[in-house]
Parts: C-alpha cells; sequence; structure tokens
C-alpha cells in the first residue's frame, strides 16, 4: 500500500504525554530497512520511551507509528512485527532456555515442528545450544542475553529492538557482547532500534544515531558527523571523552574570535550554510584530541604557550590539563609522554576542526 | 518520506478506549463486589447500632435507620451492665488505654534495644537467641500460657498491669525485634564505626545516634503494637482481673451477659467503640500500617 | 472536657471512700443475668451497710469459663477477697494447697452446724474437719417450668409431669410454640439430661453411676431409657436457637415455649418479669416425677489474704452470709432456697414453698458437682452438648461414650 | 569484658528466648507426661493424656474443624489475596481506596470480627431474614446454627479478616516482578491471563510460601473468633484446638490434657513449619 519501500519504520508527529508533563514533543523519524540506528542520551531524555512506543508497550497521546509502511500506531505490540531485548533480559525463570524461546510462538501457534526448526536455528547463530535445558538462573549475565536476544530472534521478524542491553553486564562482557551484536546485525540485516546511554556503544553500532533530549532528537546522523559537525553546543558536549573544551567569546565580521583569553581568527572553518551569529556572541569548542603540543603544535594554525597543571595517565594515552591565560585546555597526547606537571609546552590547534555555536540558539554556525 | 498523503491515513493518537470494555467491566465489577464482601459488616454494625430495638426486630439489618437514635452508643459506652457494675465499657476503655501506652512504650523500647545489640553489637550466641526468639513467633501462645501464670506468680505481677505488660513485651518481642534489627542493619556501619572512634559507647552510640534516626521504624512499630495490643483478648482474660480488662474482654461480657432481652443495637454500639481505637489508627496511618504489616509479614 | 471532670470526680470519690474506715472485698460471682444481679445487690447492700465495701467484680462467661478465671486468679497469687464457687470438688485442691481461708471459727461462732440445713451442705464445706465456705443458697437444678400462655395458646391444659409434657409437644409444636427450651451452652445440655435421668431412671441407678461409678449400669436397661427419653427432649427442642439460659427462660416467660428443665434460679427471671406461680406458670420440682432435689447450690470460698483487716472482714462476709436477713432478702430475690431451716418464707412462692417442702421432707440427693470432678463434668459437657445438639449422633452411641466417660470418672 | 553492655541490653531478649519460649514449652511438654489436674505435679503417666486426648470425640472435631478451616481459609484466602492483589495491579483507578477497604478489617480484633458476623448470620435478624423478606421464603442461610455448615460460617469471617494481608502481601509480590517481564510477555503476544499462570505466579512462588505461612500459623491459634462467634456451638460443632487447651487447662482443672493437648498444637505447627524453613533456607542454594 505504501511506496515507502526504503523506510523500515516511520513516526509521524509522535507525542507522549503524562499528565501535563510531555516525555516526546513531536518527533518525527525515518528508520531505513536494515538500518542499526541508536538513540542515544542521558536517563530522562526520552529514548526509552520512544522505543516502548514503537514497541507499542505505552499508548502515544498523538502522532502515528508506520512499520514497513503499515500503520501500527493501535496495534498490540505481538502484532507489530517486532521482536524486543531488554535492559533486564526479563528471561522467564520458571522455564528452560528452550521454553523461554518457544513460549511465544506456542502461543501464536506454530506449528512444532517449525517451533524446533527455529529454535535450533537460533541457537546454532547464537551459540548457545549446550544451554537448552538450563534455566536462566543457571546461566551467566551474557548467557542471560544472549538467551533474550534469541528470543526476539525466534520470532522471525524485521524490527528488533534494543533496550540498553548490556548494561547490566561487566565491562568486558559488554565489548564482547556488542561485537556480536554488530556480527548479529550484518548477518541478518534487519532493522535494528537500540536504546543506550553508553557513547561508545553507540558510535560503535549504529549507522545513524539520535541523540535525544528532553524529548526531542537533537540531531540524527552518522556516527561519524555527529562527532565531527555537531549540530548544536549539547550534542558536541555530550559525545567525546573527555568532553570538548568551551570558550565563549564574540565573532566579528572579519571572522575573529575574541574571548576567554583567546584571540584567533578562524579563517578556514566550515560554516554551515546560511547560518550566522545573531549578536556574534558565540560558543568556540575545541575536542581535547584535536590540540597538538610540542612539535605538532608548530605546524597548527593558532598557537600558544601554556602550564602543565595535571598529568591523568591512562595507560594508552595520557590527559593533560594544562592552563593558557586561566583558561584550562584539556588535551590527549601519547601515553608515553614525558610531560609533568609545571612544564611550560606550547599547543596549538587548526580552525578547521573548531566548532562554533551561537550562544543563544546554541546552533552549530 | 516519500507520500506523506498516504502515510497520514489510518489511526492516529492513542488508542481508542471505551469505558465499558470486557476488561474493566470484570476488573471493577470484582473489585467493588470485593469491596461489597468487606464493607457490609462496618455498614450493619453502623445501621444496627443506630436503630430502636423495635426498628431492628421489624426491619432489614441492611436498611439504614428509619429514625436514627445515638441511646445504644450511650448505653454501650455508659450503662451497659455486667453482673451489677453497670458503667458500660468506659471502664475497659480506660482500661485499654492503661495497657497499651506502657505496653506499646517498654516493649518498642526493650525490642529497639534488642535489634541494635544484634545489627550493631553482635556477640557469641546473639544470633542463636534471636533465632530462638523469630521460632518463638510461631509456637501457640498455648503451650506457654500456664507457666507463665507461675511465672508471674512467683513475681508478683499476676494479676497487675505490670504483668500484663510484661506478656504483651514478650509476645511482641519476635516480631518487634525483628524490625529493629533489620532497620538497624540498614543503618551504614560506617556511621556507627565513626561513633565508636569518637569515643561512644553502647548506650552513647544508641541514644545519640540510632535512636534519633530510627523515628520511621519507631512509628511503624507502634502501629503494630498499639492494633495488637488493643485487640488482644486472651492475655487481658488470663493474666488481669476484671479491674483491668481490657475492652476486648469487657466487650465479649457484655454481649454475654444478657439481662432481659437482648440488645443488638447496643451489643453493636459497644462492638464498633472496640474497633474504633485500631479502625482511626488504620485510616490514620494509611501507607505506614501497609508497611508495618508488610515489614511483619513473617510474625505470624 | 466533660468527661475528664467525670474522672476527675471518680477519683476523687474513691480517693475518699478508701480514706474511712471501711474495708474493700472484692468479690468475683458469675451471677450475670437480671434476677441475679437483683439478687447479688441484696449481698452488696448489706454488706456495705456493715460498715465495709462490696466491690463488685461480675464474669460473665457461664459457670464453667467464670471458675476457671477465678481459680487461675486464686492460682497466680492475687486472690479476690470472696468468690463464689460451686462447693464440691472444684475446691479440694485449692484448699489442699492452702490457698483457701479456714472458716471453722467463724462457724464455731456463728453455730453454724446447729443452724445449716440440711447439713450435707455444711458437710460439703468441710474438708478434714476444717470449714472452708460459707454456703449462701441451695439450688437443685432438677425443674421444669411451664409457661401457661403457651398451652394455653396450644388448647391444652398444663401438663403435670414429664410425660404429659412429652404428650403435649406435638399440640405445641402445632400451634408454632417450641415445646422445650434448651440453651446450647454445655452446661445446660448436661444439665437437662441429669434431671431427666433423675426423673427415668430414679434415685438408685442415678447414685450407682454418678456416685459409685459403675460402668456398667451407666451401660445398662436403665439408662438406655435415659438416653431415650433425652433422644425425644431432644427433638422437641431442636428448633431453639438460643445460647443462654435466660433467653430460653425468656422464651417461656413470653408463652413462645412450652417448657425449660433449668433450675430454680430461673425463678429470679420470672419473678423479675412480674409473673405469678400458679398463674402465669407452673414449676414441677424433679419434673414432676420424683420429687427429690439435688442440694448443690452456691457457695462462697475466701482465698487466704496477707492483710489482716481483710482477712477480719472475709470473715465478716462470711457470717453476714449465713444470717436471717441476708438469706432473706437474698433467696428471695434469687428463687433459691435459703440454707437454713429456721427462716420465715412467709414471702415465699408457690414454687419456694414446694422446695421448701421437699428439703424439710429430706428427699434430698448431692449435688452432681460434688460427687465428680471438674475433669469428669467438663467430659460429661462436652457429650451432651454434642448429644443435644447433633441429630445424628444415636442413643446407642451417646450411651457408649456416656459409659466411657463414667468408667474413666473420678 | 567485651561487649558487657550489649550483654546486658539483651538481658531481656535472652530471658525471653530461653526462659518463656524454650523453659515455658519444655516445662509444659514435660507436664503433659503427669496426671496434674488443677495443680501441676510430677506423677508421670507416659502417654495416658495423649492417649486420652485421642480418644477424646471435641478433640477429634476440633482438630477436624481446624483441618477444614486451614485448608479452606489457606486456598480461599491466598486466592482471594491473589485476585485482589492483580486487579489492584493493573494500573486501576481508586487503587488506594480500594485497598484500604480490602484491608481494614484485618485492623479489628477477633472479638469485634466475630461478633459482627454472628450478628449478620444470626437466621432471626440477618442474613436469612432478609432474604425470606424477599420473597425466597423457604431459604435457610443459618450456618452458625447447622452443626455441618457452622465452621464455615467462622470461615466467612476469618477470610474477611484475614484476607487483606494476604493481598498486601501478594501486592508487595507482583510489585516486586520486573516490569520488563509483562513487556516482554506483551510483545510475546501472552494473554494477561495466561501470563499470570505460566509467569507471575511461578516467579512469586517466595511470596505464596510466606503468605500460606503466615495463614497457617495465624489457623492454630484461632479460639478469640469461635469464643465469640459460636462459642464452640452448636453443641461441639465449631470447636478448635485452642479452644480445647483452654477449656481443659482452667475449666475442667484437667492441666495434664491442656498441656497434651497444647504439645499437639505445638507439632502441627513444627509440621508446617519445618518444611517452610526448608524451602526458606535450604532452597536459596539453588537460586
Amino acid at each position: 500500500m505504501s511506496n515507502n519501500m526504503q523506510s523500515s519504520i516511520s513516526i509521524r508527529d509522535l507525542k507522549l504525554s503524562f499528565g501535563s508533563f510531555d516525555v516526546l514533543k513531536n518527533l518525527n523519524l525515518e528508520i531505513g530497512k536494515g538500518e542499526f540506528l541508536v538513540l542515544l542520551g542521558s536517563s530522562g531524555c526520552g529514548k526509552s520511551t520512544l522505543l516502548n512506543c514503537i514497541a507499542g508497550l505505552l499508548d502515544v497521546t498523538d502522532g502515528q507509528i508506520f512499520i514497513n509502511g503499515k500503520n501500527v500506531t493501535w496495534e498490540e505490540p505481538s502484532d507489530r512485527g517486532i521482536g524486543m531485548v531488554f535492559q533486564s533480559y526479563a528471561l522467564y525463570p520458571q522455564m528452560t532456555v528452550k521454553g523461554n524461546l518457544a513460549f511465544g510462538l506456542k502461543n501464536a501457534k506454530v506449528p512444532k515442528a517449525e517451533i524446533e526448526k527455529r529454535i535450533a536455528r537460533t541457537a546454532e547463530v547464537l551459540q548457545i545450544e549446550s544451554l537448552l535445558t538450563r534455566k536462566p538462573a543457571a546461566l551467566s549475565g551474557g548467557q542471560r542475553q544472549r538467551v533474550a536476544i534469541g528470543r526476539a530472534l525466534v520470532r522471525h521478524v524485521d524490527v528488533f529492538l534494543f533496550d540498553e542491553p548490556l548494561s547490566n553486564l561487566d565491562a568486558k562482557l559488554r565489548a564482547d557482547l556488542r561485537v556480536e551484536i554488530k556480527r548479529l546485525h550484518h548477518q541478518l540485516k534487519n532493522t535494528m532500534i537500540y536504546v543506550t546511554h553508553d557513547q561508545v556503544e553507540a558510535m560503535t553500532l549504529a549507522d545513524r544515531i539520535a541523540i535525544m533530549k528532553g524529548g526531542v532528537v537533537m540531531q540524527l546522523d552518522s556516527p561519524s558527523i555527529i562527532y565531527n559537525r555537531p549540530a548544536n553546543k549539547y550534542v558536541a558536549d555530550f559525545i567525546g571523552s573527555p568532553a570538548m573544551n568551551f570558550y565563549q567569546g564574540t565573532l566579528d565580521k572579519d571572522n575573529n574570535f575574541r574571548g576567554d583569553g583567546l584571540s584567533l581568527s578562524v579563517t578556514g572553518y566550515p560554516f554551515e550554510e546560511g547560518r550566522v551569529a545573531q549578536n556574534q556572541q558565540v560558543w568556540l569548542g575545541i575536542r581535547p584530541e584535536h590540540i597538538r603540543s610540542a612539535d605538532a603544535a608548530q605546524q597548527c594554525a593558532v598557537q600558544m604557550g601554556a602550564i602543565v597543571e595535571l598529568v591523568e595517565p591512562m595507560g594508552s594515552d595520557t590527559q593533560i590539563w594544562s592552563v593558557v591565560d586561566k583558561q584550562n585546555y584539556r588535551f590527549r597526547v601519547d601515553g608515553q609522554t614525558e610531560m609533568t606537571e609545571g612544564d611550560s609546552i606550547r599547543i596549538g590547534f587548526d580552525p578547521e576542526n573548531l566548532s562554533l555555536f551561537d550562544r543563544d540558539s546554541e546552533l552549530r554556525l | 518520506m516519500t507520500d506523506e498523503t498516504n502515510l497520514v491515513d489510518g489511526p492516529r493518537g492513542p488508542k481508542p478506549k471505551r469505558a465499558f470494555t470486557r476488561r474493566n467491566i470484570f476488573v471493577y465489577g470484582t473489585l467493588l463486589l470485593f469491596a461489597v464482601y468487606y464493607l457490609l459488616p462496618l455498614w450493619v454494625m453502623v445501621v444496627t447500632s443506630l436503630k430502636g430495638m423495635p426498628e431492628i426486630r421489624m426491619g432489614n439489618i441492611f436498611s439504614p435507620p428509619v429514625e436514627v437514635t445515638f441511646q445504644p452508643w450511650v448505653k454501650a459506652w455508659s450503662e451497659a451492665c455486667t453482673g451489677i457494675n453497670c458503667d458500660g465499657l468506659s471502664r475497659g476503655f480506660w482500661n485499654s488505654i492503661k495497657i497499651l501506652i506502657p505496653s506499646t512504650i517498654v516493649s518498642i523500647l526493650i525490642a529497639s534495644i534488642n535489634g541494635y545489640a544484634l545489627s550493631k553489637w553482635r556477640f557469641k550466641g546473639s544470633e542463636t537467641f534471636f533465632a530462638i526468639l523469630v521460632l518463638g513467633a510461631f509456637i501457640p501462645y498455648q503451650i506457654m500460657i500456664y507457666p507463665i501464670v507461675i511465672l508471674l506468680r512467683e513475681a508478683g505481677l499476676y494479676g497487675s498491669l505490670w504483668g500484663l505488660v510484661l506478656v504483651h513485651t514478650i509476645f511482641g518481642m519476635p516480631i518487634m525485634t525483628l524490625l529493629f534489627r533489620n532497620y538497624f542493619t540498614g543503618i551504614p556501619d560506617e556511621l556507627f564505626k565513626a561513633a565508636r572512634v569518637d569515643g561512644a559507647g553502647f548506650w552513647g552510640i544508641f541514644i545519640k545516634i540510632m535512636l534519633p534516626m530510627s523515628l520511621p521504624i519507631i512509628v511503624v512499630a507502634m502501629i503494630l503494637q498499639i492494633t495488637g495490643i488493643w485487640n488482644d483478648f486472651l492475655f487481658g482474660v488470663i493474666y488481669t482481673k476484671p479491674d483491668l480488662y481490657p475492652m476486648t474482654v469487657q466487650l465479649n461480657n457484655i454481649v454475654n451477659s444478657v439481662q432481659g432481652v437482648k440488645e443488638y443495637n447496643v451489643n453493636m454500639a459497644a462492638t464498633l467503640l472496640t474497633g474504633l481505637v485500631p479502625l482511626v489508627i488504620y485510616f490514620i496511618s494509611g501507607k505506614l500500617f501497609v508497611r508495618g504489616i508488610a515489614a511483619g509479614a513473617v510474625k505470624g | 472536657m466533660k468527661m475528664i471532670k467525670k474522672l476527675l470526680a471518680a477519683a476523687v470519690l474513691t480517693g475518699l471512700s478508701s480514706l474511712s474506715s471501711a474495708t474493700e472485698l472484692e468479690v468475683s460471682h458469675w451471677w450475670t443475668s437480671g434476677g441475679e444481679a437483683a439478687a447479688v445487690t441484696e449481698l452488696a447492700k448489706a454488706f456495705d451497710a456493715s460498715g465495709d465495701k462490696w466491690k463488685d467484680s461480675a464474669i460473665a462467661a457461664g459457670g464453667g469459663g467464670a471458675a476457671a478465671i477465678i481459680i487461675s486468679r486464686i492460682l497466680g497469687g492475687d486472690p479476690m477477697g470472696a468468690t463464689q464457687l460451686n462447693h464440691g470438688r472444684d475446691a479440694e485442691e485449692l484448699i489442699k494447697a492452702g490457698l483457701l481461708q479456714d472458716l471453722t471459727d467463724v462457724a464455731e461462732k456463728e453455730n453454724w452446724r446447729e443452724i445449716i440445713r440440711p447439713s450435707s451442705l455444711l458437710d460439703s464445706c468441710t474438708f478434714e474437719g476444717r470449714i472452708y465456705c460459707a454456703p449462701v443458697n441451695i439450688h437443685s437444678p432438677q425443674w421444669l417450668w411451664l409457661s401457661h400462655k403457651a398451652f394455653k395458646d396450644a388448647g391444652i391444659p398444663v401438663p403435670k409431669n414429664w410425660s404429659e409434657f412429652i404428650a403435649a409437644a406435638p399440640a405445641l409444636d402445632k400451634a408454632g410454640k417450641l415445646p422445650l427450651a434448651v440453651g446450647q451452652q454445655a452446661w445446660q445440655s448436661n444439665l437437662t439430661f441429669n434431671a431427666i435421668t433423675i426423673a427415668i431412671s430414679g434415685l438408685e441407678p442415678w447414685k450407682k453411676v454418678y456416685v459409685d461409678k459403675n460402668a456398667e449400669v451407666a451401660g445398662g436397661e436403665e439408662f438406655k431409657k435415659v438416653f431415650e427419653a433425652a433422644d425425644q427432649a431432644r427433638k422437641i427442642s431442636a428448633k431453639g436457637k438460643m445460647q443462654d439460659w435466660n433467653a430460653a427462660t425468656a422464651m417461656v416467660i413470653k408463652g413462645d415455649a412450652g417448657g425449660q428443665i433449668m433450675g430454680d434460679w430461673a425463678q429470679g427471671e420470672f419473678q423479675l418479669a412480674g409473673q405469678v406461680a400458679g398463674e402465669d406458670y407452673t414449676c414441677l420440682p424433679g419434673l414432676g416425677v420424683t420429687e427429690m432435689i439435688s442440694t448443690g447450690g452456691d457457695a462462697f470460698y475466701f482465698p487466704v489474704l496477707k492483710d489482716a483487716e481483710q482477712t477480719a472482714a472475709q470473715k465478716r462476709l462470711a457470717a453476714l452470709i449465713i444470717q436471717k436477713d441476708t438469706q432473706v432478702a437474698f433467696n428471695l430475690k434469687k428463687g433459691s432456697l435459703p440454707i437454713r431451716g429456721d427462716v420465715d418464707l412467709e414471702t415465699a412462692n408457690d414454687c419456694m414453698k414446694k422446695g421448701i417442702k421437699i428439703l424439710a421432707g429430706n428427699n434430698v440427693l448431692p449435688d452432681l458437682s460434688q460427687v465428680i470432678s471438674a475433669d469428669t463434668m467438663s467430659d460429661l459437657e462436652d457429650l451432651m452438648v454434642e448429644f443435644w445438639n447433633d441429630p445424628s449422633m444415636t442413643t446407642e452411641e451417646a450411651q457408649e461414650r456416656f459409659v466411657k466417660v463414667i468408667a474413666r470418672a473420678d | 569484658m567485651k561487649n558487657l553492655n550489649a550483654k546486658i541490653a539483651s538481658i531481656p531478649m535472652i530471658f525471653t528466648a530461653l526462659v518463656i519460649f524454650v523453659g515455658c514449652t519444655a516445662w509444659t511438654i514435660y507436664h503433659s507426661f503427669t496426671n496434674s489436674r488443677l495443680l501441676p505435679n510430677n506423677n508421670w503417666v507416659g502417654f495416658d493424656q495423649y492417649e486420652r486426648l485421642w480418644d477424646t470425640k471435641r478433640w477429634i472435631v476440633s482438630v477436624g474443624n481446624l483441618a477444614i478451616y486451614g485448608v479452606c481459609s489457606l486456598v480461599i484466602s491466598v486466592i482471594i489475596g491473589f485476585v485482589l492483589a492483580a486487579l489492584l495491579d493493573r494500573k486501576i483507578r481508586f487503587e488506594g481506596v480500594f485497598r484500604s477497604i480490602f484491608l481494614f478489617p484485618f485492623a479489628l480484633s477477633f472479638i469485634v470480627t466475630g461478633l459482627v458476623w454472628q450478628w449478620i448470620l444470626n437466621p432471626e435478624f440477618g442474613v436469612q431474614k432478609v432474604l425470606q423478606s424477599l420473597g425466597w421464603e423457604n431459604v435457610t442461610f443459618d450456618p452458625l446454627y447447622n452443626p455441618d455448615l457452622v465452621i464455615y460460617g467462622i470461615l466467612i469471617a476469618g477470610i474477611w479478616q484475614g484476607s487483606g494481608l494476604i493481598m498486601c502481601v501478594m501486592l508487595a509480590g507482583l510489585r516486586g516482578i520486573d516490569g520488563d517481564i509483562w513487556k516482554a510477555t506483551r510483545v510475546d503476544g501472552i494473554k494477561t491471563w495466561k501470563t499470570y499462570i505460566f509467569v507471575i505466579i511461578p516467579m512469586m512462588k517466595p511470596v505464596f510460601v510466606t503468605a500460606l505461612v503466615l495463614i497457617a500459623s495465624g489457623i492454630i491459634k484461632v479460639y478469640d473468633l469461635v469464643l465469640a462467634q459460636t462459642s464452640g456451638g452448636p453443641g461441639i460443632a465449631s470447636e478448635v484446638p485452642a479452644k480445647y487447651v483452654y477449656d481443659k487447662m482452667f475449666n475442667a482443672q484437667n492441666l495434664g490434657q491442656g498441656f497434651a493437648a497444647s504439645t499437639m498444637m505445638l507439632v502441627s505447627v513444627a509440621i508446617v513449619l519445618i518444611p517452610w524453613a526448608y524451602l526458606q533456607f535450604g532452597g536459596k542454594k539453588n537460586d
């Protein structure tokens, strides 16, 4: 019925309010077939709420949801052609792994042979064949989450929804399973929507990331664009660790930035088309990894002298907190650095790596 | 993205909800049905206590009184007779108050000390005593009734107010101790250790740090004990004398000593009066009451 | 506010009264029905008038339950000043334990041996030659009380004995009356059965079973008849739904029931309702068959108290109870017989006079509580209350269990 | 000495645990093997009291009543408690009001409960009369006066008083269930009632066990309720063990018999308690 074939899920003017509080505000989103979309944001931004609306677990206040071209706004979750994986795994504790995988299918009256076939296939894909007769209590966290993924998998659906699936796992398992999910996506080519607050997960997994705040999508783009050309100051600040350095100042017509002890020309900065600072009040941001030091600084368009205040060795690299004219400049150097506190060094950066934001709208210039 | 018009079709916004779905009728219907079952006796008590005897004989126990009279209440409170004493339930009420106040205070005080010692000052054997105490909550009272009569007699407390206070303290101890022990266990050890480093001792820490912090649990304990002690019948009848009979015992006496015709309206007024204190506590304390019984759920 | 004032006033009053020289004695009893309360008020008045203070502590739990509370208080070491107790075996162990006051000196001074009639009353207060209780009245449980109104409504004459009564039952039933009213408490079932026993079996088998504990007789022909008679009685009482004895009496008074087997204390209820013996109701001692009554009754015991003042007051109360005036005043209200032969009961009604006559003829037998222990009594009560209320229990089964109880009895 | 103050402060607890709970229980058990009458004595008679006890119709009836009352009140309280809790958990309006209504009888004493239901079930004035006056002339509804039904009459009152507590325990259990489980069943398309039966109830096993222990340990103590409602009648049709103990100890002045009966009560509690303790503490290893 729809010629909207490349779009797997589309969300139109979605609104959700609890009482007078709007959790989601007129949200529009198009998710392509086979796309891996990550909803990223800090807690309370509405990302899980959005996922629950897509799943049909929450009734929307206004707007529409289409999955595979079909209007599912009023459909039950089980009729939407989705599978879902939860943070707490939500396995049925009294059933074996096999029972967990089969429960929904049996209930949907899928023939027995078909159920067996699907379970066998799923178990193989997820490498949980040996666990089928165990109960969830006898599984490790990672194994449980595989089973939970398996439960979504056996449903043979086009859309997978993940609600912070890795948050309950320890760091190492999380990294392993992340890779696994990515591999799975390559293998199955399903549409996947993945909610997380972890930017590493987001950056590594996503085809596109939707950064949310206060029920609104701040930016929807590929990870590299989000990282390199954040659409506003919030996104710039949220993505990247350590966070971006920010300085206040004014930008004159000749592209000279002045403020916070900095005075430089931003010639070479890739301005957004048609965007101009309203009253020349701007934020200037620079990512720590774009600040060069020592010899590398000599090649930079902007250079200055700084004092090392604090050295934080992290193993593979080292974070340096330096001060120029009472302003902090955080940056990253090689792990083998010999810089120590109190050293006078030279640092520098290039204008094309900067980010400029309007002070009022906080939008990227 | 491509064809806007196509997409705007179909359902939009919240799924339409009808008030009278089968589910709603079932849910609210069942709840209302049970609400009637639970409320009916209260209603019957109230209406019966406000009717005159002729109306009770003629009418329907569920119907509201045609002519409201407060005479049964007056009689139940201050005129109903047991033997030649005709001072109604009022004596039992004041007796219950007399029993209630010291019993509640003493039992909570002792239980809070127990809980404190058990959570922060464990000594060899303390866990064993605690286990015995908790298991003791499940022992039928009947098995301990008689030996306690002997113990109280030997202590010279039998029949006295303090004897009954002691009995309430003893039988309230398992659940109360459990309550306080669990609460104090939840208070970080660091706080306790810091106080010890500062030189405070067993009692110092208890009075200056633990007690002020335990106000919420004390309220819960009080609700539990007040309703429990107020509603007690068995201990009141066995361990006190008629002078000190609590309200429940006196209620039973008044209802069972028939002089002439049974006055059901007076009986119901007396019953309501006796239930009033715990009911008021219940409706005032609301959620705390629920918390109390949830905490006391292991009681028995 | 008013309440507080009242309280203060009460506190002041009690404070004042304890200042005076009167000694306060707490007296426990289980007289809680209307007629009983009226009678006990007479005792209290007399005691207060003598300068002491009667502190009433009535226990409404029916004889058995009240005795439990009384005994546990005596055992618990916080006894009352005086207490009603069935004289008989209830008290034996208490006396043995030295918990009850020896009244021998009072008895000698007041010459109880001479006054108290029948002398068996004093005998049951005597233990190893010492006297421990003051009998207050004679109660005989074997009376059939009949409502004239009920029979009139049914259009038949008032029966003169048990068999006539049984014969009249269908007519009463037809007239919408409950033929026989029996309260559902265990002691009432037992009392009714015992009265029927004496009427049906006569004296000798009764004595063999209850005094000698002869199980063979209990299982024999005579008692088979007793159980059959009891079965008839239970059938004509089956529709009654009351618990208390005075609720049953009330039905007789109102004419809703034909009759009730109850002790002579029921008299008090009729009197209180303003009814006249012979006109409004008829009483048949020994159910009109065997004109015998048992000389049980109430007696006061005086637990040992530490305070000398109170001990003296106890003895004063003991003496007072036996005195003529007290006896008359109390027994007239209570409907029971006085414990001395020399009182003038001119004012007594028909029923009491019948009793006095039987007593004078010395047609007496011991009270149940004097010949069997509380334990056996409770076994009997358990059996009888079940028999009375469970129509499916056959007479054979009941008798079989009865034999077992008697065989075990002491 | 270390912890001296703590030990001193624990004296009341130690006293209660050892002297009352252990000592008094042992004392009673010991004396159940004597022929103590009004006063306790040491005349050892072996199992005589127990033989007599189990040969006594009233005790058998009492135990039977307790069994009926116990099983019914376990089953019904758990069903009512769970159904109400489940309904309240369905995000309904006026949840607080309903909860208050279901729980308030728990604040009332058994004496009050017994008297109210005695009144409502009174055939002369209560439900029976109302039904008859509504036109069902031949209806009889007098459970308290029918030996075969009386225990159910008491049951109605007992459940009225106690099921609110079970509802509370169940509600706490339901609220403790991970919300994701519910979401998972919706995604799987499981019907609500199926979810309760196959997923939620199995998950609430510990809550059910707690509820059962709660009810069971309360049942054995039932005394006030029977006393107020029927006094054991009609006949001995509604007698219960706790009342037997009390009557034998104090009325019949046969302590030995009362002690034997109370010891049997303890034994039956142990029968309930030991499997529970096993489940509660032994079962943890499997989790």
